[in-house]
Order: structure tokens, then sequence, then C-alpha cells
């Protein structure tokens, strides 16, 4: 009976002191975050104040893959609608007019829906022209969901547009003066 | 009303969730307590419910990938690895030496940054807050690595058919070798400040024991089967993308807390397995071949012949299983995801027994379960 | 099937990793050659890794992928169910009694596919909002326009 | 004591006791007690934030230093939770009263002794006895699960805390051989080895068995099961919101800063203040002096100890409330008693 009365108490003593020791120990791991001593950055405050560029990560500290908001240069763009094919949520839609033979193809409406983008890059990877590319924007908030509707395209064809076309069209079947409507040298 | 019948007591019934800071994910907990002790408890999960094999039946081939790494969305690469394994067996696409050494290196990668997501969520079960902000911490610096090469933290769609999208640049692997130093340290204060700690231990040794045999009979896999003691890993048993190149050895459950199989040993065996994934990111990372990443261009028609295919990917959470079917069309026939949390979910039930009502939320979280997963 | 002649079909067939080496087999004999899998000394799959449905020209096929602890080898057990219409349920044989990993699966593949497994500890709708009519993973499903009365503005791009 | 008060605040000389004492009453609450609670509540968050490599409060003030009080103002505005009955408010009210009531026994300096008597420093033990109870009760008004389960725990871990604290408080009181704050601040000088705590072998024990005792009595971090976030949702406090959920926090800041104080003053030395420099002040009887060097010294200490509360808290994790009532009778309760028979032998041998 002794023998198991000291081996409890044994037990006991050893519980109290490894439950002591443990504690002195998490508490020594710890300590040296509050004296911030010689940790150089290991230990050194990470909380990224988001406005301030200083502490926080601002849009040119990303690395350059970093898929942001996306962004169409519409002169470049050949409206072959292959992102508006691959995009698995369908937020993108494109819209073109139709336009005299040699000119280049008008695309009217170019429209993402920035709610519906879950920017998983495909669009950018199967774009040919190499017009539709990720920005390193991230700041997309807005007031009201219809907003994050942005439109890239040229619009509807204008009526000057139309007119620059059929002087063009004329000029080349020679019907038209080149030199009218230039100031007398 | 007789005496006996007024003074007759009865369990309290009493149900957790959907949302609750002691559940893992938006499930249902019905409990039946005595006081303070689980008499029985069950699970209602389907919250999460997003049709993802649904719409992966309505995508092409290349968009297909983007709604598989939608499946576990804290380890995404593991979805899409084996929708691409399973495709790229029926259509017979070979994937060159460096396309599968990055996708080791990613799929490492994600399994640390998982597991570190694991450790984050049972420090702060257990109520350890400065432990929480370190494993944070740490982790953001993995998923720098993530964006630094992918372009994306969590959901990176960077798999394709045939390899990977593009190629892994000149200061990746410095960063991932400095990283790798960065969690080696970083384990080390883990276990000074937490893992033995008195306190946690006297929390989470001897809770939630779960046998071997009954790991088996649930189809439990991965972490939680190897702290049972069961030596199943599927990058062992049936190696896949280069894996049988890597030497490694798989971390089983010791018990040194409790017993073999408690919430301690998966605890502990999680923080073994990150050791054990830096030990294969070294490996990899020093032996990258040079070569192509991507062998097959992808267009509008591209289409795989008529077959079907079960690809096993050893996920951080298990054994995921994808049974992939192709009818020769320009989109999948059928996608059908195995995922590790369908086992996991039917220990609950047999764990929760007899056990305090604060041990609950150490019992769910050291299981590691994702609802994502287990509704898709 | 007796056990015989299944035991004739298995020499035939052997185990194999891939899915080519799959045993068909009619839904009524699907328990008991599960069953004589399972205990049969030289075969002993303990383990049902997956049971995937999926649709082919109008009939469901299950497939059951068994794997034995101990050998390691690996098994596929596939079975045909066809529903009369197409919106119509079907009755297929539960094997939650010999595996319990068994149920979440039979349960899923009950709710979307429409198979009732008989003798299976399948629950009400679990994933499916109560009152869903139709199986959403059947070719044929039609996307309903609106479900208690909220609309789902889907526009179909295909 | 009284005509010293009358000197500091120059009233006339036949104003009745009862009103200069009411006077000082309020002055050390509002001057000492709330700005006390305050530092400590900014002190605690602050800490916590350094020590998990976070900022941690910087917005309001310089270095965030008035973030307890823009978070008691935002409480103060918000609305009170429907839900709360009518007898909850009552039993938060009785709770706020029995901690509040301590203030008048608080030890801060020898001129702020009001309740002087030969029991004063068994007083605050009531009013914590009190605040259990009302806790218990409140938990058991609200019909949630959480209220039932809090308030069953917090009474069960009440209780258990309160027996080793009061052993220590009796190891604390034999070699002062009175139990008054006067006897027991006279006992200990300025000089460390004085101090109860260090003047034998079984000081500290009882010290660390005090300290850790109030941790379990008030619920501070690692020993709050009962009020745990994680799945109890704030016990008792899960449906308190507003002005309510405010006094339920400042009551348990005010119950840490008053376990401190009491601490310091049995243990650690409180007030006393080198013997010449208190002869000179007293003859040249510029007692507001004194009184400003004497809450000086306590503070400092009582910081101090709050510091190692806050790191050892912050540090271990959270034990479920069977584990703490286990620590507190199997392990706190034993060693007081060793304590207390430790104490009896060496003063009877010192004094012997």
């Amino acid at each position: 009976m002794t023998s198991s009365v000291l081996s409890t108490l044994a037990e006991y003593f050893r519980d109290v002191f490894r439950g002591a020791r443990s504690l002195f120990g998490s508490f020594m791991t710890a300590l040296p975050y509050l004296l911030n001593v010689n940790s150089g950055d290991l230990r050194k405050e990470v909380t990224e104040q988001y406005p301030d560029p200083v502490s926080s990560k601002t849009a040119d500290d990303l690395p350059p893959r970093t898929r942001g908001l996306l962004f169409n240069d519409i002169d470049r763009c050949s409206a072959c609608r292959e992102c508006e094919w691959v995009c698995p949520v369908h937020c993108i839609e494109v819209e073109t007019q139709s336009v005299p033979a040699d000119a280049k193809v008008w695309v009217s409406k170019f429209d993402i829906d920035f709610a519906k983008c879950i920017f998983c890059g495909l669009c950018v990877e199967v774009c040919q022209p190499a017009s539709l590319i990720h920005t390193k924007q991230f700041e997309g908030s807005v007031y009201d969901v219809r907003d994050l509707k942005k439109s890239f395209g040229r619009g509807p064809i204008g009526e000057d547009q139309r007119r620059k076309w059929a002087r063009a069209q004329a000029l080349d079947e020679g019907r038209e003066d080149p030199k009218r409507g230039e100031w007398p040298s | 009303m007789s005496l006996r019948e007024y003074l007759a007591t009865d369990f309290t019934n009493w149900s957790l969730g959907p949302y609750h800071p002691a559940l893992p994910g938006p499930m249902m907990l019905r409990l039946q307590l005595d006081g303070e002790i689980i008499v029985s408890g069950e699970t209602e999960a389907g919250f999460l419910h997003r049709g993802l094999e649904k719409a992966l039946e309505r995508h092409s081939w290349q968009s297909s990938l983007t709604y598989a790494d939608r499946l576990d969305p804290e380890s995404a690469i593991f979805g899409e690895l084996a929708v691409c394994l399973a495709a790229e067996e029926i259509a017979g696409i070979d994937v060159p030496r460096r396309a599968q050494n990055i996708r080791v290196i990613l799929s490492e990668l994600t399994r640390i940054s998982s597991h570190l997501g694991f450790l984050a969520r049972m420090a702060k079960a257990v109520g350890s807050t400065p432990m929480f902000h370190y494993v944070l911490r740490d982790r953001e610096r993995v998923l720098d690595l993530f964006e630094l090469l992918t372009g994306a933290r969590f959901s990176i769609n960077f798999l394709r058919l045939g390899g990977v999208s593009a190629d892994v640049t000149e200061g990746f692997i410095e960063r991932v070798i400095d990283v790798c130093e960065l969690i080696r340290i970083r384990l080390k204060e883990y276990n000074d400040l937490f893992s033995f700690n008195h306190a946690f231990l006297k929390r989470s040794s001897w809770i939630g024991v779960l046998s071997s045999e009954r790991a088996r009979a649930l189809g439990v896999t991965g972490p939680n089967a190897r702290a049972a003691g069961l030596s199943l890993d599927v990058r062992k048993s049936a190696p896949y993308s280069g894996y049988e190149l890597i030497d490694f050895e798989i971390p089983v459950g010791r018990g040194e807390g409790g017993t073999i199989g408690d919430a301690h040993d998966r605890f502990v065996l999680r923080l073994r397995e990150i050791t054990q994934s830096l030990e294969i990111l070294k490996q990899s990372v020093d032996s990258i071949p040079a070569g192509q990443f991507q062998s097959v261009k992808i267009s509008r028609e591209f289409t795989i012949a008529p077959g079907e295919a079960y690809s096993r990917v050893e996920s951080p959470r298990g054994t995921l299983g994808c049974h992939l079917v192709s009818d020769g069309g320009t989109r999948p026939a059928r996608v059908q995801f195995k995922t590790p949390s369908t086992g996991h979910m039917l220990t609950i039930p047999e764990l929760v027994i007899g056990t305090r009502v604060e041990d609950i939320s150490v019992i769910l979280l050291s299981l590691d379960i994702s609802l994502a997963e287990f509704d898709r | 099937m007796d056990t015989n002649e299944l035991k004739r079909k298995l020499e035939i067939k052997g185990a194999g990793s891939s899915l080519k080496q799959s045993l068909a087999i009619d839904v009524g004999s699907l328990a008991h050659t599960a069953q004589f899998l399972r205990d049969e000394p030289n075969w002993q799959m303990d383990d049902l890794e997956n049971i995937s449905a999926f649709e082919m020209k109008g009939d469901i096929l299950l497939t059951y992928f068994l794997k034995s602890s101990s050998t390691g080898k690996t098994m596929v057990l596939r079975a045909t169910v066809t529903p009369k219409t197409e919106t119509s349920e079907v009755d297929a044989v539960s094997v939650s009694h010999l595996w319990a990993i068994a149920i979440p699966l039979e349960q899923e593949i009950s709710e979307l596919f429409g198979v009732r497994f008989q003798g299976g500890k399948t629950r009400p709708h679990q994933v499916l909002p109560e009152g869903w009519r139709g199986f959403p993973l059947r070719k044929s499903y039609v996307f309903p326009i609106e479900f208690a009365s909220i609309k789902h503005q889907r526009h179909e791009h295909e | 004591m009284i005509t010293a008060w009358q000197s500091i605040l120059n009233l006339p000389e036949h104003t009745p006791h009862a009103v200069v004492m009411i006077l000082v009453l309020i002055i050390s609450y509002l001057f000492v007690v709330l700005p006390c609670s305050l530092i400590m509540a900014f002190m605690e968050r602050k800490l916590s934030a350094d020590l998990q490599a976070r900022v941690g409060p910087n917005r309001s003030g310089p270095a965030g230093f008035f973030q307890p009080v823009s978070d008691a103002l935002k409480l103060m505005q918000k609305v009170d939770s429907p839900s709360s009955n009518r007898a909850e408010a009552i039993w938060l009210g009785i709770a706020g009263m029995a901690l509040y009531s301590t203030v008048a026994v608080l030890p801060l300096g020898s001129l702020i002794l009001l309740v002087d008597t030969d029991m004063s420093v068994f007083l605050p033990f009531w009013g914590v006895i009190v605040l259990t109870f009302a806790t218990l009760m409140m938990g058991l008004t609200q019909d949630t699960v959480s209220g039932w389960l809090g308030g069953l725990r917090t009474s069960l871990r009440g209780m258990a805390g309160v027996f080793p604290a009061l052993i220590a408080v009796l190891c604390a009181g034999l070699p002062a051989g009175g139990f008054s704050w006067s006897h027991i601040a006279a006992a200990q000088s300025a000089a460390p080895y004085h101090w109860t705590a260090f003047n034998n072998p079984f000081g500290a024990i009882s010290l660390i068995v005090f300290l850790m005792s109030g941790m379990i009595v008030l619920g501070v971090a690692p020993l709050d099961g009962a009020i745990s976030f994680s799945e109890l949702r704030g016990g008792t406090a899960a449906h308190l919101s507003g002005p309510k959920l405010g006094m339920f926090r400042l009551s348990r800041f005010y119950g840490m800063f008053l376990w401190c104080v009491m601490a310091v003053v049995l243990f650690l030395g409180g007030w006393s203040i080198p013997e010449g420099l208190t002869e000179a002040l007293r003859d040249s009887n510029s007692f507001g002096v004194i009184v400003l060097i004497e809450l000086f010294v306590l503070l400092i200490k009582t910081f101090a100890v709050m510091l190692l509360i806050v790191m050892f808290s912050q540090v271990t994790p959270r034990m479920r409330v069977d584990q703490v009532t286990d620590l507190n009778w199997k392990v706190l309760s034993p060693f007081s008693l060793i304590s207390l028979v430790g104490f009896a032998f060496w003063t009877a041998w010192l004094h012997g």
C-alpha cells in the first residue's frame, strides 16, 4: 500500500512540476516578442495597416503575374471572342458592328462584369493579340453592383466615322478630288 | 402527474450550427446532453452544396479545371491535379518531367499551407491566440510564393491538361528554399510554445480517440488514419507525377501525449507531415529538370477520346479520388470526386459520445474536415 | 448468380488496378457478390473506396471501387439500372450493411440521381432543399426557372 | 486620518466625518479605480498584441491609449438586446453592486483606509462571493443553453477559487498579527526582505496560490472555461450587449485590479515607503504628498503583478472547467495549507 501512496505522491509532484515547467517554457518563448530583443525581422509586428503605403502592399509591390482587375486595349483587340467563349462564368460580352471591308473591326461593346469575374486568368491566356491583360489593381469596390460592369468597347459607330470611311472609299475609287477641303497654300 | 413523472429528468437537446465558432464549417450538430456530458451526437451537412459536378459537365475541358480547384478552397491544386491525372490517363497525354516536378512542388506547398491552417484553427479552438497569430503570419509567406508563381493566393488555377500553364521564374526557386528555412525555424518555435504545453496536452490527449479498426471501417484516410496507426499514403502505394523518385517516409501516430489516435496525436502528426513536406520540397527543388512545361496546346475544339479513369491523389485531408468519364465531346461527361471528408464526417457521432461540451471544438477541428469538399 | 459461377467469372477476370478490368454484374446480386468478395479469404476486399454513378444514354451505371487493405489489390464492380422515364426513381440494392462509408455515398447518389437503395439508411433531402423536384445530375435535367418563388436569372450561353 | 484629509481638501473644521469619508470614497473611485481599470484594459490589449507580433490598438489617442474609453463609449450608445428579460438586468445590477462595494475597502494608502476594522481584509471576498452568486442567477434566468451552462460553471469555479485564497490571506495575516490593512502594512516595510512573500520560504508559495486562485475566481484567460467564446459564446455574457456588456467587461477589469492591489498589499509590501521619508512629510504635514507617493508605489507594483498575469494568461491555452476545479482543489488548496503550516511554525519560531 505504501508504495502505491508514494508512487501517486511522486506522480502528483511530477505532474505539478511538468505543468510549471511547460508554463515557464512557453513564457520564455514568447518573452522575446515582448522585448523585441536581437530578433531582427523574425519577431517584428506584421500588421499591414492597409491604406498606408509604407506598411501595406500597394499595386506596384505585387509580383508581376498577379491577377488583378482586367484591362482591354481596344485598339489591339481583334474581337475573336475567344475570351468570351472560354470564360467559366460567362462574364465577358463582345459585340461588333459591320464595317467596310478593309477597315479594322469596330468593337462596339466589350463589357466585363467584375461582379461575376473570378480572376482565373483563362481569358488573358487565350487572348492572341494580348490586348486583354491583368493589371495589378485590386481596389474594385463600388456602391452599386451594376457599376461593377466595366466596358472597354468603342461604342456605336458615330456619324463622323461613317463620313470618314465614305470619304476614304471615295478616294480609292477616284471619285473624290484629294485636294478638296484643304486650305489653299 | 405523479411525483416520479414530475421529478423525471431527461437529456437536453442542443443543436449547434449551421454557424457556430466551435464547428469546422457550416454544418448542424444535434447533441443530446446529460448535463455537460454528451450522450449522442448526429451531424447534418449540405449547406455548401454548389452543384460543382453538374457545373463541370457544362463547361469545356479548359475551364473545367477552374471549377475543379474550387472543390476544396484551402488546397486548390489537389482538385485540379485529380482531374488532370484522370484526363491525361484517358487521352494518353504524357506530362513532361519539368511539369511533373512543378506539380510536386506546388502540391507540397499547398499541403504545408493547409496544415498551417489546421494548426491555426486548433490553436484558436483551445484559446491560445499567440500561436494562432504566429501560424497565420507564417502561412502568409507560403501564400506569397503562390502569388509569385501563379498570380493568385488560394485558387491558383495553374494546372493545364498536359502540364502547367506557365514556367517557373528564376527567383522562385531561391524564394522556396528561403521559405523552407523559415518554416523549419518556426516549427521549433511552435513546439516550444504550444505543441507539448501541459495545458494543451490536458485539453487534447485522450480526447476523440480513433482506433485503427474504426478508422479503416469508416473509410478514414490521410493524416487522421495515419495518426490512428494505419500507414496509408497514395504517394507511396500508387505514386503519381514523379513521387516515386523522391524518398520520404510516412509519419505514423506515436501517441506521445496520450494514446495513439487521439486529438493530440493528429495535431503532432501534421507538424511532422510539414517537416516531411519540407524534405520533399528540398529534393524536388534541387532536381528540377529543364525542358517543356506544357505538352498540349488546348484550343476551342479540344476533345478527349471516349473512356473513363479513376485517379487517386494524396490531399492534405486524405485520399482524394476523381472518377472522370469522357464521351468524346468537348466537355467532360461526368466528374465524380470521392473526398476524404466523407469518411471523417462519419467518425463524429462515435468520437463525440461521452466527452464534455467543451471538447467538441477540439475533436471536430482535430479531424480537419472541409465542408466545401464534403458537400461539393 | 450463385457463388461457383461467380468464382469462375472472377478467375477469368482477375483483379486489375485500372477500370478496364471491371466485373459487370446485375443489380439484384450486387449485395451478394459484394458480401462474397469481402469475406472470401483469397479476395478480402474489405475496403470500399468509392461508389460513383453516371448516366450513359438513358441508363445509370453504378461503379463500386473495392480495395483490399491486406493485399492492396483493387477491384471494380459495375451495375446498370435503367429508370422508366426521365424523372422517375429506380431501385437498387444497398451495401451500407457491409461498409459504413457506403451510407453518405449512397445518400448523395439517391438524391442527385434518383436511385432508391433498398435497405439503405438514406435520410430525406440533405444536399438539395426540401421540395426540390427532379434529379440534377441526370443528363435530361432541365434547370427550373425559379424555386420557392426565387428567380434564377441564368441566361444560357450554349 | 480624518484631520489629514480635512487639511488636504481644506474643508472647514467641523465637517462631519461621514461627509469626509464619502468625499474620499468618491475621489478614490474617480481618480484611482476608474482610470486604473481603463489602464489595465489598455495594457492587456497592447500587451497581448505585442506578444502576438501584432501592432494592437493605435488609432484612438497616442499609441491607442484611449482605446478602452472609445470601447466604453461605443458600447454605451448601443441598444440593449431585446431578448434580455428584467430578471437578468436585476441580477447584473446586483453583481455590479457587489463588486463595486469593495471600493470602500480598497487599501490604497495609509490615509485612504476608510474601513479599517479587524476583518477588513476579508471584506472584498464577501463582494466576490456575491458576484459569483449573482452571475449564477443571471445565467439561470436566461433560458439559453449557453446561459445555463455558463452560469453553473461560473458558480462552480467562483466558489472553488475562494478557499485557497482565504488560506493564503491567513498566511499573510499571521506574521502581521492582525487582519486589518494597517496591521498588515505596518508589518512590511519598504525593504523587499521584509515583505511577507520573501521573508520566509513559504511566502512565495502563498503569493502564487493567491494570484492563481484570483485568476480562477475572476475567470482570467487560461482559466475562464465558463465564459469561453469557443463553444458557449460568452456564457452568461452571450446575450449582453450595449451598456450591460460594457459594465460586464469593466467589472472584469476592476476585479483584476482589486485582486492585484490585495496581492500587493498582502504579500509585496503594499504602499510602504522608507520610514524617514514619512516622518519628514508628516512633520511638515504635507499629507497630500504622502498620499501621492504611497499611491505611486502601490500602483507600480500592481501593474507589475498584472503584467505577469497577462503574460502567463496569454501564453497558456484555455483549460476546461473540470480541469480548473481540479487544479484548484488538488493543487492550490494543498499547497496553501502547507504554506499555512509553514507560516505558523515560522512565526512561532521567530517570536518564540
